[in-house]
């Protein structure tokens, strides 16, 4: 039996998105543009059920009052279905309470902060990427671990993605935060180089660098470091751990031994060259978005997170109502995605609305990464 | 007799005591005084560059003089600040025009009343009572200054595109609309040819006249000095060279030599 | 002698508003011509117009060739100079920069750097001043900045708009001096606006009368000087 | 050396208006009033909320442009003010539990002070050095909001949830009807009080200072006083409409009070003419319809559709609105005649 | 000492990209009497012209060459078809103009060459410069090119007659026009110049932060606060302005405690406005006197 709530029908499926498009955040633009080049190729192969996706993306150049402007756009006026991967903390945090009160999912919403998993408050607002404090917990207990008498230096850029990094890195410390943390800097994404945070860090005596940056800061510290001299053990947050638009420009000679942690494969790291999951990615690539810079993270993020959305679509069948939407959103049970790293699956439930929560730790060696370890569930306190 | 020689013997309006202007290694003014007596026309006569203007910026308080003083009515106007000199009565106008360019004419002569009203912004923007009462009254108290210089045929129009006699004219409203005891005029004839001189020149002795205004005039054209000064001041290098009669500085060797030069030269 | 400049039905416009009514007159090679006019009767338009400087129609015509179209640095650059009214001065620049410009578009550097001490010469009060940022001169010492600016560029043509404006009788004498020697020696051909009838008709060879944008009357000089209601509006006896 | 003041010398940064052309006639008025309140009532909750913010936002640029085309300064820096008043706003309803109708005059207050204050030091300051300091006021706000210190009134960089106020009385309208009708009353109202102000004596103040900083003080108009009044007066609207705006949306955070905000109001005053009052709604409406248009056009584009977009708009109306306006009222005496 | 050494030493680095951006500020300021707000992306794109003609295999100097050929002939292009058209509309508007100029600049450089960024060679290389690891070569490299452009367009503006003309120009037009000058075309030049400029402060600046569409954005603010405080007229003013505040920037951030690193740049700012409260024309510019 069919059931429909408004953007949905017989023949299409009505999924609205918010990206900065435009002003200072627009490299993240490309996120979108890959999920409608993957949904027009899902449309070429027949749609979901029948059904074609009609995706409407709207830009809201990072600026919340324009969320919020967009997202009501989406719900009142072009009545979609669902709000599904809008990007950046403050632009869902400015929608979230009005979804919620429409009732209208805010499904896997493109950042990495901790405050998505919320069923309880918040039942219509899914996150989908391993969050921001559980990776760097992860790296906290890797240093607990085998370098307990660490001098740490830290960098932050100084926003939500920052803070919650380094919140989540300091309970990972627990109590032992105070003593081996000796020295937090944070920098703004509107400096043109961090250059002399570094010398202040190196200054700083650390020996162990958690670099928790966006790629371009990322590259430029990576660089610094081995024009100075230092050579802390240095933790990379996975937001840079792009092998084509990081390490790449910033030296691979620069870059050995940098540990980090990642969840998708990598489309510079030579390791996937014969994998039928990277395969499939650039036919799709070839085929629906041959314009795109196939080394931008970005591009293979967007493509993951379509294929999640198509999943849950799917799996509504012919049910189409927000409701189920999210049901089905929230009972999602060992999804096997191409282009995440082998081991990792998406999983959720009614109580758990972390999509993807584990990830692998991995340290740059040549050109590429090594993956080391177990695949860590990263779920913050589960 | 004049009014001015009525006035003699009595404490002078306004006086410059003393004053030098120093403007890096340019002397502009050199302890310069004299008086200014109730009723008067004082002309202020000199070469280009002798300080003139300087002395009217010193007395409209754009300029500190490095020493010296000036007194209005027995006091020092020198700690008063610019803005807080129209209000005790010295008006003035510019030798190069300085006007409101995108006001009309009503308008530069309404900014003239300024400092002889006072309204706050908070009354203002709810325009209430007694802002529209007082508006109502200086309304009727512009037209007049407006009809007066015979301005009524551009007194809507925008003072930028105006002939530069008319300005100087609006220039005179402007500072008429204060009610000023005094009337610094920077070279009000600049531009204007003789008969329009003539004009001026009755106009000036009419307003100080019938508006009880004492009035300084800084003037080249020598026909209108002499013929409405009472009282000659000559500067030369910031310095005073004369003074006297119109007459008596006319004949002036000094004041030849270094200002009128002699017709046969 | 040969007409220099011809002017025929000058007409000149600020937005709506008309200001010339179609003049026409000529100025010979070598003449001293007066502009005279009561306020607002469009003498500065009239100069300004063969500048190019407001919107008008008609012909000009300098030395046989047509100037309505050429840009007014194009004007200038045929060996016009205009002295115009407000005196234009470059105020935020020295003295002596000012008067750089004013020969901008000479290329002999040693006449240039000779002129200079020329002007200085004529106006030793610009010499004293060379370095001094000139918008802080006086103004009959900007005036005399102005003309001097003008004299730089070594004209054929010179336009002078009031240029005796807040200078002392003795400047005003001394230049109409200068401008008789120029016009004498230079074979500089002179049109000169100025309220100060009596000495401009005393130097002039020729005069026109204008009034609300239109020419009423023209003649030499003398007879100039010598009609009635000129003397009573411009000459005072 | 005597104090000459040393006054760098700029061109007037702005082309000033006359000022009996700075408002719209009766007729006028009172039809754009009437489609104000009419419009709302047939107009779904979306709509209704982006008219909000088009209210909103033209009372922003009318406060800029009293400050630019009233008093000659410009300013780059109203997406501070603005931003000080969604905080005063947001922070009196969350945390002290302040009526939203009452946050408002002290959003104004506040920003007014702040304004006035900031004149201070910018009153040395014309033409280029006026616009870094605003400039650089406009930057530094949001970093300031991030501040740890402030974060426990101000949330930091994840910034406050605000809750939406119902109709008052119950009446029967929404949220969204009711915040608009609230909104335009108080845009009227800040409307005529500034038409009011600019055709008073502090009004003609300001334009003498606009139009020459001198003359104006030898005629008795104190230019430090007054200028530093008009930051704050446009500081103050600037912080009202700041705390509309943070009613309406409903959140505050550092990120949405940009230096991109300062410049969509500066540009919607340009598009609205410089000056003339009125067209702050027009500029609003461009700030807050030609991105969504231009987006329309070209996602990957946007930016450089926008931009051609304006290019297109001051090419055509380098006067903005205002030049309509005039082109349009001469059509009409010429058809009346 | 040695973190103050080491900070100083890393902001005379940063400075000297502040500084490059300022001579190009300064330049397009003595043309046409405003700051361009479009000029770091012009600078952004001209960079990505040599990026793009070195991926195509020019060598490193042709590339540099045709580079500065292209962006002085853009700039001229764009002032004439762009801002020519706007010479009579008021001040704001060309203002107006800068800003939907920055938008498409940016805009189209991002769909072109997407917002990855991409990595710039050095001709100086980056090795550690005279043994010091704070100062790379290409840091010192672009030291030097800065001091020399400064020098050059210290010449050019104070003893070229062009330059003279261009000032007068700027400043104003009318009476330039009366003395023969081409205002016009000393506008347009005056952009190509500040293009060109702006393309040799780009292509040094791109190997330390990296080519991408928005790597301009805080350079200018910071190659604006330069220039202006030492003195928009003033060549030698933006260049000592640039050091300056890549110096204080890092002092400030180091030693002022607690709000620091965080306020970095409003402390700055704030500093750059309480000198220019106390010298209004800046550190090196000329103090204009305006009079009646
Ligand atoms: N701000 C200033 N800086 C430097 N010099 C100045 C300044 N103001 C005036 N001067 C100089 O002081 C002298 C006196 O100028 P002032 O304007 O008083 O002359 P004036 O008598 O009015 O002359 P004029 O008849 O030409 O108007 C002049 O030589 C002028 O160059
Ligand atoms: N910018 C302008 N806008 C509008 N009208 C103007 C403008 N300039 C001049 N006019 C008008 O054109 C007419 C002629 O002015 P013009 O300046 O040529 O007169 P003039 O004879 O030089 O007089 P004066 O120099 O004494 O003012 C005047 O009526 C004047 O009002
Ligand atoms: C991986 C990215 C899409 C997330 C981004 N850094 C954000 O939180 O805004
Ligand atoms: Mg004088
Ligand atoms: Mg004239």
């Amino acid at each position: 039996q069919k059931k429909y709530d408004p953007g949905a029908s017989d023949t299409e499926i009505k999924i609205g998105n918010i990206m900065p498009y435009s002003g200072p955040a627009s490299a993240y633009g490309v996120i979108a543009k890959t999920e409608e080049a993957y949904f027009k190729k899902i449309n070429a192969e027949g749609g979901i059920n029948g059904r074609k996706i009609n995706f409407i993306s709207y830009d809201d150049a990072y600026s919340p009052p324009k969320t919020v402007e967009q997202a009501r756009k989406l719900v009142e006026s072009d009545e979609a279905l669902i709000v599904f991967n809008p990007l950046g903390t403050p632009p869902n945090t400015a929608i979230q309470k009005y979804l919620n009160s429409k009732k209208v999912p805010q499904l896997f919403v493109a950042t990495g902060a901790t405050k998505w998993n919320d069923p309880k408050s918040f039942p219509w607002t899914m996150g989908w990427q391993p969050n921001y404090q559980s990776e760097t917990q992860i790296y906290a207990k890797y240093i607990l671990k085998n370098k307990p008498d660490a001098k740490i230096g830290i960098l932050y850029q100084n926003d939500d993605y920052g803070k919650d990094y380094l919140k989540g890195f300091k309970d990972g410390l627990g109590a032992k935060a105070a003593s081996m943390i000796v020295l937090e800097e944070s920098y703004e994404v509107s400096e043109p180089t961090i250059d002399s945070h570094i010398v202040k860090l190196k200054a700083s005596g650390a020996d162990v660098f958690i670099n928790i940056t966006t790629p371009k800061f990322a590259a430029q510290a990576i660089k610094k470091n081995a024009e100075i001299g230092w050579k802390p053990l240095h933790f990379l947050n996975n937001v840079s751990a792009s092998i084509g638009s990081v390490m790449k420009p910033a030296g691979f000679e620069n870059a050995q031994d940098i540990i980090s942690s990642n969840y998708l494969k990598d489309t510079s790291d030579p390791e996937w060259k014969n994998d039928p999951g990277m395969k499939a990615f650039d036919e799709f690539l070839a085929k629906y978005y041959p314009e795109a810079n196939r080394i931008d993270s970005f591009v293979m993020y967007g493509y993951t997170v379509a294929q999640g959305l198509v999943h849950v679509l799917k799996a509504s069948g012919d049910n189409l109502t927000r409701e189920n939407v999210m049901k089905q959103a929230a009972s999602i049970k060992g999804l096997e995605i191409g282009s995440l790293l082998p081991g990792i699956r998406v999983n959720t439930s009614a109580t758990d609305f972390a999509p993807i929560s584990a990830v692998q730790l991995q340290k740059f060696k040549g050109e590429t990464w090594e993956r080391f370890g177990e695949v860590i569930d990263a779920e913050v306190g589960g | 007799m004049t009014q001015a020689q009525l006035a003699q013997g009595s404490s002078p309006l306004l006086a410059v005591r003393d004053v030098s202007v120093v403007f890096g290694g340019i002397i502009a003014l050199n302890g310069v005084s004299f008086d200014m007596h109730k009723g008067a026309i004082l002309g202020l006569i000199g070469p280009n560059g002798a300080g003139k203007t300087t002395l009217f910026n010193c007395l409209s308080r754009l300029y500190q003089p490095s020493s010296g003083d000036i007194l209005m009515e027995g006091a020092s106007i020198l700690t008063r600040p610019p803005h807080r000199i129209a209000e005790i009565g010295i008006g003035r106008t510019f030798q190069n025009v300085a006007l409101f360019p995108n006001l009309s004419v009503l308008d530069n002569v309404r900014v003239g009343t300024h400092c002889r009203s006072n309204s706050d912004i908070i009354s203002d923007s709810l325009r209430l009572g007694w802002v529209r009462r007082g508006e109502a009254e200086l309304n009727k108290h512009v037209h007049e200054i407006v009809t007066y210089l015979g301005l009524d045929d551009v007194a809507h129009t925008i003072v930028s595109g105006l002939p530069f006699g008319t300005q100087k004219r609006v220039e005179l409203a402007r500072a008429l609309a204060a009610d000023p005891k005094i009337l610094l005029l920077d070279e009000p004839a600049g531009g204007l040819n003789h008969e329009e001189v003539h004009v001026l020149g009755d106009l000036i002795k009419r307003i100080r006249d019938e508006r009880h205004v004492t009035v300084l005039l800084v003037e080249h054209h020598m026909g209108l000095v002499m013929s409405i000064a009472d009282h000659v001041v000559a500067l030369n290098f910031g310095r005073k060279l004369a003074e006297g009669t119109p007459a008596q500085v006319q004949a002036d060797p000094d004041v030849i030599k270094a200002y009128l030069g002699s017709k046969d030269q | 002698m040969t007409a220099m400049l011809n002017v025929k039905d000058l007409r000149a416009y600020y937005g709506q508003v008309q200001a010339l009514h179609g003049l026409s007159f000529s100025l010979n090679e070598g003449s001293l011509t007066t502009l005279l006019g009561a306020n607002g009767a469009g003498k500065t338009t009239t100069l300004r117009a063969i500048c190019n400087m407001v919107r008008s129609t008609g012909a000009i015509e300098f030395e046989g060739k047509p100037l309505s179209g050429q840009s007014t640095e194009n004007v200038v650059r045929l060996g016009i100079a205009h002295v115009p009214q407000g005196r234009g001065t470059f105020t935020t620049m020295t003295v002596e920069e000012n008067l750089q410009l004013g020969a901008i578009t000479r290329n002999d550097k040693k006449g240039v750097v000779a002129d200079i001490e020329r002007m200085y010469e004529h106006f030793p009060v610009l010499k004293e001043r060379h370095t001094q940022q000139a918008g802080t001169l006086s103004g009959g010492e900007q005036q005399m900045l102005a003309v001097a600016r003008a004299l730089m560029l070594r004209p054929r043509l010179m336009l002078l708009d009031e240029p005796s404006f807040g200078l002392a009788p003795l400047i005003v004498r001394e230049l109409f001096n200068i401008l008789g020697k120029i016009n004498r020696e230079d074979k500089v051909t002179i049109l000169v606006v100025e309220q100060n009838a009596q000495l401009a008709l005393e130097l002039a060879d020729k005069a026109y009368v204008i009034e609300t944008g239109r020419i009423v009357m023209s003649g030499s000089a003398a007879e100039i000087a010598n009609n009635e209601d000129v003397r009573k509006s411009y000459l005072g006896y | 050396m005597s104090a000459v003041e040393e006054v760098t010398s700029e061109a007037p940064a702005v082309e000033a208006v006359p000022k009996r052309a700075m408002t719209l006639g009766y007729g006028t008025s009172l039809v754009v009033l009437g489609l104000l309140i009419i419009a709302p009532m047939f107009l779904k909750n979306f709509f209704v909320f982006q008219m909000t913010m088009l209210l909103i936002y033209a009372l922003a640029v009318l406060a800029l442009n009293i400050l630019t085309g009233g008093s000659g300064q410009f300013s780059l820096g109203q997406s501070a003010f603005y931003a000080v008043g969604a905080y005063t706003s947001a922070i009196l309803m969350e945390h002290m539990g302040v009526n939203y109708a009452l946050t408002l005059p002290i959003a104004g207050i506040i920003c007014f002070g702040f304004g006035f204050l900031f004149g201070q030091p910018a009153l040395r300051l014309s033409g280029i050095y006026l616009a870094l300091a605003t400039f650089a006021l406009a930057v530094a706000m949001p970093q300031l909001l991030k501040l740890g210190f402030f974060e426990h009134w101000t949330g930091g960089v994840q910034g406050l949830v605000v809750t939406k106020p119902d109709a008052p009385f119950g009446l029967p309208i929404s949220q969204d009807r009711w915040l608009y009708y609230f909104t335009l009353v108080i845009a009227i109202g800040i409307y005529i009080a500034s038409v009011n102000l600019l055709r008073s004596r502090s009004g003609r103040a300001f334009m003498a200072i606009r139009d020459n900083e001198i003359a104006a003080s030898a005629m008795g108009v104190d230019v430090a006083l007054y200028k530093t009044l008009a930051f704050g007066v446009s500081a103050g609207i600037t912080g009202v409409a700041g705390g509309l705006g943070a009613i309406a949306v409903q959140f505050v955070a550092p990120d949405g009070y940009t230096i991109t905000l300062a410049i969509s109001l500066f540009l919607g005053m340009v598009v609205g003419g410089v000056g003339w009052l009125p067209g702050s709604i027009v500029g609003s409406a461009f700030i807050i319809f030609v991105p969504n248009i231009a987006e329309h056009i070209s996602k990957g584009l946007s930016g450089a559709v926008f931009g051609v977009l304006l290019f297109l708009v001051i090419f055509l109306v380098p006067h903005g609105a205002r030049q309509v306006a005039i082109v349009a009222q001469q059509l009409i005496g010429k058809l009346k005649k | 000492m040695e973190l103050f050494i080491n900070q100083v030493l890393a902001g005379i680095a940063t400075g000297a990209i502040y500084a490059c951006m300022a001579l190009a500020v300064v330049m397009i300021y003595q043309a046409i009497d405003h700051l361009n707000f479009a000029q770091g992306e012009m600078a952004m794109f001209s960079t990505f012209i040599a990026w793009q003609l070195m991926q195509w295999g020019v060598p490193y100097w042709w590339a540099f060459l045709l580079t500065l050929a292209f962006s002085f002939a853009g700039g001229i292009a764009i002032e004439r078809m762009l801002f020519k058209p706007l010479a009579k509309a008021p001040v704001l508007t060309n203002v107006a103009g800068f800003i939907a100029l920055f938008a498409i600049v940016n805009s189209v450089a991002g769909l072109t060459w997407d917002f990855t960024i991409k990595q710039f060679p050095t001709p100086f290389g980056s090795s550690p410069f005279l043994g010091s690891q704070l100062i790379s070569t290409h840091q010192a490299g672009m030291i030097g090119v800065t001091v020399g452009l400064l020098i050059l367009l210290y010449l050019f503006f104070q003893f070229t007659r062009i330059g003279l003309a261009m000032r007068a120009a700027a400043s104003l037009p009318e009476s330039a026009r009366l003395v023969g000058i081409n205002t016009s075309w000393m506008i347009a030049l005056g952009w190509g110049m500040a293009s060109a400029i702006g393309a040799i402060a780009g292509i040094l600046i791109a190997p330390v932060v990296f080519l991408e569409p928005n790597m301009m954005g805080g350079v200018l603010i910071y190659g604006f606060a330069a220039a202006v405080l030492g003195g928009l007229t003033s060549p030698l003013g933006a260049v000592v302005g640039g050091f300056l505040v890549g110096v204080f920037e890092n002092l400030a951030g180091t030693y002022i405690p607690g709000v620091g690193n965080e306020l970095k740049l409003p402390i700055a700012l704030a500093l750059i406005i309480t000198v220019l409260v106390l010298k209004p024309a800046g550190l090196f510019g000329r103090p204009i006197v305006k009079r009646v």
